[in-house]
């Protein structure tokens, strides 16, 4: 008999999972937003403006780091572009935050200012459905979606894998980023968009929007975990890893690889897409610089420092790096680098799962395969088997392969 | 070069005085005190005194440029030391150093400064002079200079000068009122190979109203036929320009992508700290420059030689100490050499900074890269990229040989193949790696070196090379030298005729989107091994 | 593991791999298994197969058929094109002149491999390929037949039926001790018998094995032989083999195969009296 | 609290003492990441300093031009220090590192006003960086002093720029090329960095020939990407611009890091600065450190304070600096330069010095109605006035050409300092938007 889906979803994620969660969601949906919002600047427990976006950042970073370990630790596909993701998903919020700004720009225009600037007299065509809202909404996810689409659609149909594909994501989102710096290419060149007035009306710089922008990346993180943790337990999820590590296997039982790469690739983007839209409002400025290769290979590297397929892992790495780079900045401003450098090594060299990694040999589980993503439980209903009895064999031991002497 | 009439006369004036002059004689006081007078005339008497010629012109034209020419008292003097002399004839004046205005020495008076000097090196014995001077009065041919190519067409036996000296002679004389001596000058300019004649050229076929601005038709007739050669000639050394741009540029990502075609090869991994191997090496030059400029003065213009074992050295050890350290530990995870590696360059950009500031530092083109080859008006070849690119062909046979000829390059080949097997039959894979990246980063070192000739030498100049290096070893085929170079030249050719078509940024976006398209035609790079493989 | 995998791949895969993909990939990515035409009994056809690499011929006007629910061993020395054959047949490799045909209709050189795995042509490698990092169990259901498209993938589950089923060639193949363990702790023959099993889960038509008892132990050997005449009926199968106790044990027509063509076939006996297969194994 | 020491401590990191450098060092490395980082308060400021912040890329692409405006800002700060203070209280910096990072530089200056409680910001380098910053210091009302020439159109309440507007930079500039002095030019290759500096100014400048009756045929314009280092197809177009007929000039917006390869690929093409001079406005004694100048010599560049200038209070300046970078060990201190944003740095802090001291506070509102009208005798030469009503400091403009030891010789300047007019009246649309 089929069960529910919602049902399996909700099985997919383990009862310490939904725990935390709900933790996680006390504490953004309501803590956070009261300390801030709600409670007096003079009050010990408020949360200035400067934690709370600084906070809404990471968490924004967190979604990527998830979309990046949904397609490199489960799908083994390094991305070095996935920065351009998030930046196009961050555009085409910038664009309705423009539009939002109406009149109030330096120049008094209905046109945002440095298109009046460039003496345009009307918006390019691009930009139409930038003042809609709900059209934006359908842009945050779409423009990524389908630029990755379109890529991963030629790429993966080509069998580019490996270092090949990773070195030509780099080069994607470093022509993109050459391509938004120009002026003429409409989206504010390498000043890109900034000072931004409100959202549907309401101002962006109330302790209220900030809260709520700062609640809905908590919210699109905590989706995407459920989301991605059901991906990964499910038979799709198995498959995908499966192509990982055979993909000419894969195939000769039948399964497209290209079709279920797409897939994820388009899904990671898409996450990625959403998590930019939230980031601009937050941050304040979007440009071309979010598509620089450098950012990309930093996304791989919170990855890489938590622990390459375990989405906890990924939204650990996001939240170490950051918080010890704002560290950093603030109080070593001359020898930061030096710091995270040496952190970047140090976790390669002695924690080669991450952090994850750290936390699970400390724990000490015996029998996990030291390398080995978790074992995905889905059937733990299935027969019990002993697994105590090895019947592995030395290959030593086995008769010499006989040859084809005739 | 259309002169008011009556400057034009004032400067003819003064021409024909000196030239009436013995050679020899001091010069009168009249003849500069133009140099009192408004900008304009002192220009032209800056020019005078070089067509004049004689020791005293000389004496005059170098007091200007070391700055102790000036006016006092509406006479021209010359400021020595604390005392005055007068510039005509050096007689010492009781005037004080302070009552002197010296004359500011900017780049308009440079110029002036720099035909007049010309104009006196056109009666040098060396021919070398004559020649450079020959074309620095070409490039300024004006009226008042007529008289003096005349003057040296008739003394000169040299027929490259000769050939110069006519061309700016017929420059002058397609103003001329003679309907015979313009055509001549039409017919003599269509030898030339320079724009500038072609606009004078092609303002005689203009029409202002109705009229020609040259009357004559045949005049016409010949100034179009020299259009028309000096265009074919134009197109020609353009043509050859972009094609050496290109190699040129070729070149120097090859020098940047060789080392990390090598690593890549050995050992799958993924170096992002490559681009800072490339920064030891060019600050290994500059330190080799810093002991030249304080040890051994005379022989500055070498330090580039003596810093190719010193760059290779650098970043050689750099390497080991990386492979040795962090990368030996990180094999068969070449996914997460990534993030080390990535860790190293932040400290190694971050340990420049801190040693060497954060400025670039300041290295000099030794005078024999300085300058360049001159194939036509327009279109040099600058030494110091042409030596740059017999230096990556010095060193891509370095390592041909090396790959080829020796023991290590028979192990490393073998390494880059087939790790496991290697190591069965006895290659020593560990040692191999080490001297592998050795060497690698040492030519990484060597591009460094390269680079530090015309571009910056930074803590960070590494970061703007190592994109375009993978793009350089993965369009050739990881692993593969040849395939390496044909990437990088084709990647440096493409670019540089894009370039000239459509703009730098247009050509660097078209030149990524190339590569991504490539790739999906030889997901493998150009040089993919070929074959039927066990399924991994 | 993993992770050397990717980039090994990477940079071992073959330049034939690319091209592999026709141009309607993403439209016709279901063949109805169904359209097998079996009505001249042959199922499987290849005339005239050429391949080469870089010059070399690996496969010279190859010809061979294959009739339906027979058990063929192919054999030959090494470089005889044997495998050469399998990446033919399984879409892997195309040919460049030739004709390959699955039953009467399905010219397998238009599909991809997908899409002759849904045909019905499942494939054993010569070197066990199964997914290390999956349980033997989960190996199983991946392979097991089933709509393969993402859509389904996304939301599939595993039912009781399914599972009796796992289960069932889970003690065929002898490991249903091992249905828990990653599947690469697995012994290399049980790694064997592992892809068996996943080629049994696909219930394919036309099973290609390619060296399918290298590593296994004489009891293993003579076990696999068992099933594979046990299979032959209702499926057909083709065996590429050195191991010449094993073909014999499976008694089925033999192919000998020399550079790149057939060089004899008949029964083992037959063959191994043929003085050129004698000639070609025994050097000249 | 043990918080605040350790920040306080942090700051003083700079000033020099290496015992003092090491053992804070493993103090503050000792500290908890994350309660720092995601910054709890931090304290109300201590009586009896005034914290100010400097804001300026100590890392990243920026940080070759920004972290000589640091030092300049710390010393500057040193001395007014050692001078007593601002109202007998002494000023504390922080600095931060904003890492060439554009979204870093907004949260790093939320951070200074709102953590730290800094009554000014010096700092930022590129427009992006201070279009980052501006709706932060808007919101929270807080005090910026931007020190680097820009391309104008745009004047914040809260900013204050003592570098040049297009008029005070660009604008002269191209009128000395057109001079008899400056060479007659008739041509000009406007050639930039793709940015939006580059591409304002070129467009400013390209209405300001079209009103000087320079036909569009006698303007080329061209872009190169940031980072880029290949200029030989560049250089051979305009090459060939200059050759097709009347005198040409080339005015050059190119950013930092891509004069180097620039400039080496003039020297080498045989471009000299007699046939085809550069005016760059990018390029200062800074960026001329790394270049070897030889081939350069005569090339020009625009600034409003160049380091030969010959008075007082430059020598002063000068010698300062160089004994602080002495003392502070900065790399090769004894080559360092001092160039006009640097200069801009200096008289910001002290513009903002007096007018705290005018004001009697530190409150933003009160210390922003006192600047206007403050002046400063300044290297520059001259005493400059903090104009009433637009935030722009009144400047004078120089034109320098490029010396053999990488300094420059000053061949023209105004008479007087010129008032910035930061809403160019050669873009439409800008009339009467001088004011805030």
């Amino acid at each position: 008999m089929r069960t529910p889906l919602t049902l399996r979803i909700l099985h997919s994620t383990p009862r310490a999972g939904w725990i935390a969660l709900a933790v996680f969601a006390a504490i953004t949906w309501i803590a956070v937003p009261v300390a801030h919002a709600v409670l007096a600047e003079a009050h010990p427990l408020h949360l200035s403006a400067y934690s709370v976006s600084l906070l809404g950042k990471i968490l924004c970073y967190m979604v990527v780091a998830v979309a990046m370990d949904l397609i490199w630790g489960y799908a083994g596909i390094l991305s070095l572009g996935h920065g351009l993701f998030f930046a196009l998903g961050g555009y085409a919020f910038g664009m309705y935050l423009m539009r939002q700004i109406g009149r109030d720009g330096s120049y008094q225009s209905d046109l945002p200012d440095f298109m009046v600037f460039l003496d345009w007299k009307e918006l390019p065509w691009y930009w139409a459905g930038s003042d809609s809202f709900l059209g934006t909404l359908l842009l945050v996810g779409a423009v990524p979606g389908l630029v990755a689409f379109a890529f991963g659609w030629f790429a993966f149909r080509s069998r580019i894998k490996g270092v090949y594909f990773s070195i030509i994501t780099q080069a994607l989102t470093y022509a993109a980023m050459l391509l938004f710096f120009r002026n003429e290419t409409g989206f504010g060149g390498n000043n890109g968009f900034t000072d931004f007035k409100r959202i549907l009306g309401y101002s962006i710089t109330s302790p209220e929007m900030r809260a709520t922008l700062f609640a809905l990346s908590a919210a699109l993180l905590m989706a995407c975990l459920v989301l991605g943790r059901y991906l990964v337990t499910s038979r799709f999820g198995r498959v995908l890893a499966a192509i990982r590590d055979a993909e000419s296997r894969v195939m000769f039982i039948g399964y497209n690889p290209l079709h279920y790469k797409l897939f994820m690739w388009t899904l990671s983007a898409v996450l990625c897409g959403l998590a930019g839209a939230l980031y601009v409002p937050q941050v304040g400025i979007i440009n071309p610089s979010e598509m620089s290769p450098a950012n990309s290979i930093e996304i791989a590297v919170w990855v890489a420092v938590g622990g390459r397929g375990t989405l906890v892992g990924a939204v650990l790495g996001a939240g170490i790096v950051n918080l010890a780079k704002s560290w950093f900045t603030m109080s070593f401003p001359e020898y930061w680098p030096f710091f995270l450098g040496f952190l970047f090594i140090a976790v390669t060299l002695y924690l080669p799962d991450g952090v994850v990694g750290l936390w699970r040999r400390l724990r000490a589980r015996p029998a996990a395969a030291p390398d080995a993503p978790p074992v995905p439980t889905v059937h733990r209903d299935a027969r019990p088997v002993s697994a105590a009895r090895s019947s592995a064999k030395d290959p030593a031991e086995l008769p010499a392969v006989k040859g084809a002497e005739a | 070069m259309r002169l008011p009439l009556p400057r034009l006369l004032c400067a003819c004036a003064l021409v024909l005085a000196f030239l009436v002059a013995p050679a020899r004689a001091a010069l009168d006081e009249a003849s500069l005190a133009g140099l009192a007078g408004d900008f304009q005339s002192r220009l032209d008497t800056i020019e005078a005194l070089g067509v004049a010629g004689g020791e005293d012109a000389r004496r005059v034209l170098d007091a200007l440029e070391a700055g102790a020419l000036g006016v006092a008292g509406g006479r021209a003097v010359i400021v020595q030391g604390e005392s005055v002399v007068a510039a005509a004839n050096g007689e010492a004046l009781a005037l004080a150093a302070s009552a002197v205005e010296t004359l500011t020495v900017n780049n308009r008076v440079r110029r002036a400064l720099g035909t007049a000097r010309a104009a006196l090196a056109l009666a040098s014995a060396d021919r070398g002079e004559r020649l450079a001077a020959a074309r620095t009065l070409a490039d300024n041919a004006g009226q008042s200079l007529l008289p003096l190519f005349e003057r040296a067409l008739a003394n000169e036996a040299d027929d490259e000068i000769r050939g110069v000296l006519a061309r700016a002679a017929a420059r002058v004389n397609l103003s001329s009122a003679d309907p015979a001596q313009r055509l001549k000058a039409a017919r003599a300019l269509g030898e030339s190979s320079d724009p500038a004649v072609k606009a004078l050229l092609a303002a005689l076929l203009e029409k202002q109203g109705d009229v020609w601005v040259e009357p004559n038709g045949e005049v016409r007739a010949a100034a179009d036929m020299a259009i028309h050669a000096i265009d074919r000639r134009i197109a020609t050394a353009e043509t050859v320009g972009t094609l050496f741009s290109g190699l040129s540029l070729g070149s120097i990502l090859l020098l940047a992508a060789l080392g990390l075609a090598i690593t890549y090869g050995v050992m799958g991994v993924i170096n992002m700290a490559h681009g800072e191997l490339l920064m030891v090496g060019a600050y290994a030059t500059f330190l080799v420059q810093g002991l030249f400029r304080s040890y051994l003065p005379a022989y500055v213009d070498w330090y580039v030689a003596a810093a190719i074992p010193a760059a290779f050295l650098a970043a050689a050890l750099v390497g080991v100490a990386m492979e040795r350290l962090v990368l030996r530990h990180l094999y068969g995870r070449p996914l997460e050499s990534l993030l080390a590696t990535w860790g190293l360059s932040l400290v190694l950009i971050q340990g420049a900074r801190v040693v060497f500031g954060p400025q670039n530092v300041e290295l000099a083109n030794p005078a024999w890269m300085s300058g360049g080859i001159e194939l036509a008006a327009g279109v040099v070849l600058p030494w110091n990229r042409i030596v740059i690119v017999g230096f990556a062909v010095f060193v891509l046979l370095l390592i041909w040989l090396m790959m080829q000829k020796t023991r290590l390059g028979m192990f490393v080949r073998a390494v880059t193949q087939n790790r496991a097997m290697a190591g069965c039959v006895g290659v020593p894979t560990a040692r191999v790696d080490t001297l592998a990246f050795a060497i690698g980063s040492g030519v990484a070192g060597l591009g460094g070196l390269a680079l530090s000739q015309i571009a910056n030498v930074g803590p960070a100049m590494g970061s703007g090379y190592i994109v375009d290096a993978f793009m350089v070893v993965v369009l050739g085929g990881v692993g593969q030298l040849a395939g390496a170079v044909w990437a990088a030249l084709g990647l440096g050719i493409v670019a540089k005729f894009l370039e000239g078509w459509a703009g730098a940024v247009i050509a660097k976006i078209l030149v990524l989107v190339f590569i991504i398209v490539f790739i999906q035609k030889r997901p493998q790079g150009i040089f993919a091994l070929k074959g039927r493989f066990a399924d991994s | 593991m993993s992770v050397v995998t990717d980039f090994e791949r990477s940079a071992m895969e073959s330049e034939d791999q690319r091209e592999n993909w026709s141009g309607n990939a993403s439209t016709s990515h279901v063949v109805e298994p169904g359209a097998l035409d079996l009505s001249h009994n042959v199922i499987l056809y290849l005339e005239d197969i050429t391949v080469s690499f870089d010059g070399f011929r690996a496969l010279n006007q190859l010809s061979l058929a294959i009739d339906a629910g027979e058990l063929r061993c192919i054999i030959g020395p090494n470089g005889a094109g044997k495998t050469t054959m399998m990446d033919v047949i399984t879409g892997k490799t195309r040919p460049d002149s030739g004709k390959a045909f699955f039953g009467q209709t399905i010219d397998l050189t238009r599909l991809t491999e997908p899409q002759i795995a849904h045909a019905g042509i499942g494939r054993k490698f010569q070197k066990p390929t199964i997914f290390e990092q999956h349980t033997a169990f989960e190996n199983l259901e991946l392979a097991m037949k089933a709509d393969k498209r993402v859509r389904r993938t996304l939301f599939a589950q595993l039912f009781d039926d399914d599972r009796d089923r796992i289960a069932a060639v889970l003690t065929q193949i002898r490991l249903d001790r091992e249905a828990d363990r990653p599947a690469g702790l697995l012994s290399h023959g049980q790694k064997q018998w592992l892809e068996i099993g996943m080629l049994l889960m696909q219930e394919p038509k036309l099973l290609l094995l390619d060296e399918p008892v290298a590593g296994m132990t004489d009891d293993e050997t003579e076990r696999t032989a068992e099933l594979f005449v046990s299979l032959a009926g209702k499926h057909s199968l083709v065996v590429v083999e050195h191991d010449m106790a094993f073909v014999e044990a499976l008694g089925g027509k033999v192919t000998v195969l020399c550079e790149g063509s057939v060089l004899a076939e008949g029964d083992l006996a037959e063959v191994q009296e043929d003085p050129r297969v004698i000639e070609v194994y025994l050097g000249r | 609290m043990e918080l605040e020491t350790t920040h306080k401590r942090c700051t003083n990191f700079h000033q020099g003492d290496p015992s003092m450098k090491r053992r804070n060092f493993v103090q503050a490395l000792a500290l908890s990441a994350s309660i720092a980082a995601i910054g709890l308060p931090v304290g109300a400021h201590a009586a009896d300093t005034i914290k100010v912040g400097v804001l300026h890329s100590l890392s990243g692409t920026m940080a070759i031009s920004e972290t000589a405006l640091k030092n300049v800002a710390l010393m500057t700060i040193e001395e007014i220090n050692a001078a007593g203070g601002v109202m007998g209280k002494k000023l504390e910096p922080v600095v931060v590192d904003p890492a060439s990072n554009w979204p870093l530089f907004a949260e790093k200056a939320r951070q200074l006003i709102s953590q730290d409680k800094v009554a000014a910001v010096f700092g930022c380098w590129t427009s992006v960086s201070r279009k980052s910053v501006n709706p932060v210091f808007k919101e929270l009302n807080g005090l910026l002093f931007y020190p680097v020439q820009y391309e104008g159109e745009e004047l914040e309440k809260n900013v204050f720029y003592t570098g040049a507007a297009p008029n005070q930079q660009a604008i002269p500039a191209v009128e000395y090329l057109m001079s008899a002095e400056g060479g007659g030019a008739k041509r000009f290759v406007l050639l930039g960095t793709d940015y939006v500096y580059p591409r304002t100014t070129n467009k400013i400048l390209r209405a300001f020939l079209k009103s000087k009756g320079v036909a569009e045929a006698d303007i080329m314009e061209d872009y190169t990407p940031f980072g880029h280092s290949d200029y030989q197809t560049i250089i051979a177009k305009i090459k060939k611009f200059a050759a097709e007929g009347k005198k040409t000039a080339v005015i050059s917006t190119i950013n930092g890091d891509s004069n180097v390869p620039f400039y080496k690929e003039l020297g080498n093409a045989g471009l000299k600065a007699t046939d085809v001079p550069v005016v760059a406005f990018s390029v200062g004694e800074e960026e001329l450190r790394g270049v070897d100048t030889k081939p350069l010599v005569g090339h020009l560049a625009a600034w409003n304070y160049f380091m030969t200038l010959k008075n007082p209070e430059n020598d002063a300046f000068a010698k300062k600096y160089k004994e602080w970078a002495k003392k502070n060990g900065v790399p090769n201190a004894d080559t360092v330069v001092t160039n006009d944003p640097m200069e801009a740095t200096y008289v910001g802090i002290y513009m903002w010095k007096q007018a705290v001291e005018k004001a009697k506070s530190t409150e933003t509102d009160k210390v922003i109605a006192a600047l206007g009208g403050q002046t400063f005798k300044a290297p520059s030469g001259f005493t400059l006035t903090m104009d009433k009503t637009n935030h722009h400091l009144h400047k004078p403009v120089y034109i320098g050409e490029v010396r053999g030891d990488g300094q420059f010789d000053v061949v023209w300047k105004t008479k007087e300092p010129i008032r910035a007019q930061p809403w160019s009246p050669f873009i439409a649309g800008n009339e009467g938007k001088q004011k805030l």
